[in-house]
């Protein structure tokens, strides 16, 4: 089971998570990943009062789907959940959800890792921060190169 | 019919707008007639171009009426 | 935060991942693994009825707590859950949950990673699986041991 | 006052029970006493023995009254 979406209003990673193991019962490993608002982000200060990811509708979910795929492909998955948050949130709310649901819990571990970098670095999502009042685009962080790295995948 | 800019990101603060509608033609033609701090940002080497929702390489393009250009700038780490 | 229990009866792994996310908003990331009794075990058919843990008092929590400090020790973690289930369990029932809570999504990953395959081998957990209305002792995987050695920790 | 034995795992259903009480003394003396296919089993190169909770080396172990040694055998894989 593959279930990719974009996600416009608030939701619950728990519940979600919950459905994702009872729909997988074979699987002796689920392995998720979430992401959630931070009031504060790398040498920003803690004030961030919301969060606005937009999306390009053209690309964004295909690209998450051709990801859902490739993640498919490298590892004996049972099932794969890649949730994505768009619009404007708050701190504490989650961002992203990824699951990954395998007989063997290494598989379950290098999907979910693997899906989380590629989401991060190669997804078409731009992020902007409300701080005082005043919005601010976030910039690319070298560090989302190195993580691609990792898999011998850096297409810049 | 015209043609359709689209700017992702900090372009559309930039352009004032998340769309722009103008007339067809090459895209050279079509920056030649923009704000030329918008021209500046839209050309950067790390801004891509998706046409009607593929990514395009930039030289020689030319839009045709109905056609929507996106200009997408690096996304965002975090 | 670190929680580490030994768990006499069934628990509800989403509310204990709900909970832990909401217990640590300054945490971008929470990775999280959740170890459920499959039906079904490798080369042994599907007719799992019933999986028993047994655990030696005063060994096995004291062991899970090392461990759970030694990953504290490596990754920079805002928080740390380690819950075992020990007892009676049936197919989809939890057995396992770990989460980790920190601000770069790496040190999670690698953290549960790690925490899961010290788990597996070095926790003093003895299982058997009912079949038939018999049960049946689970004997060691040469799988874990391969787990260890991509930390550079075999010990026996 | 007496010694206790605690058997893990499949060494619970060989010794036909989890524990046993035996008269404090050298390990060896102890084993000579029991069944011989369960000290076969007792003294497998990979049962590990813990003293009181603290894993110990099996060699001139002696047991006074009060002490509980476990026998574990190795953990199970899955």
């Amino acid at each position: 089971m593959i279930e990719v979406r974009l996600i416009e209003q608030a939701f619950d990673a728990a519940d979600a998570m919950r459905d994702f193991a009872v729909a997988h019962p074979q699987s002796g490993g689920v392995v998720s990943f979430l992401g959630q608002v931070r009031a504060d982000s790398p040498g920003q200060g803690d004030d961030v009062e919301a969060l606005e990811l937009q999306h390009y509708a053209p690309l964004t979910l295909p690209g998450m789907q051709a990801l859902a795929q490739d993640v498919l492909g490298r590892w004996a998955l049972d099932g794969l959940l890649i949730w994505h948050r768009v619009g404007e949130m708050a701190p504490g709310d989650p961002i992203v959800l990824v699951a990954a649901a395998s007989r063997h819990r290494r598989d379950a571990f290098a999907a979910a890792d693997f899906a989380m970098d590629h989401l991060k670095s190669e997804s078409w999502f731009w992020k902007r921060e409300k701080r005082g009042g005043q919005w601010a685009w976030v910039e690319p962080r070298e560090q989302d190169y190195a993580d691609l790295a990792r898999w011998g995948q850096i297409e810049d | 019919m015209m043609a359709r800019l689209v700017f992702l990101g900090r372009l559309a603060d930039l352009a004032g707008g998340a769309e722009r509608e103008v007339a067809p033609g090459p895209l050279a033609a079509i920056l030649a007639g923009l704000e030329v701090d918008l021209v500046q940002a839209l050309t950067g080497a790390r801004v891509r171009l998706a046409l009607n929702g593929a990514l395009v390489a930039r030289d020689g393009l030319v839009l045709v009426a109905g056609d929507e250009l996106a200009f997408l700038p690096p996304v965002s780490g975090g």
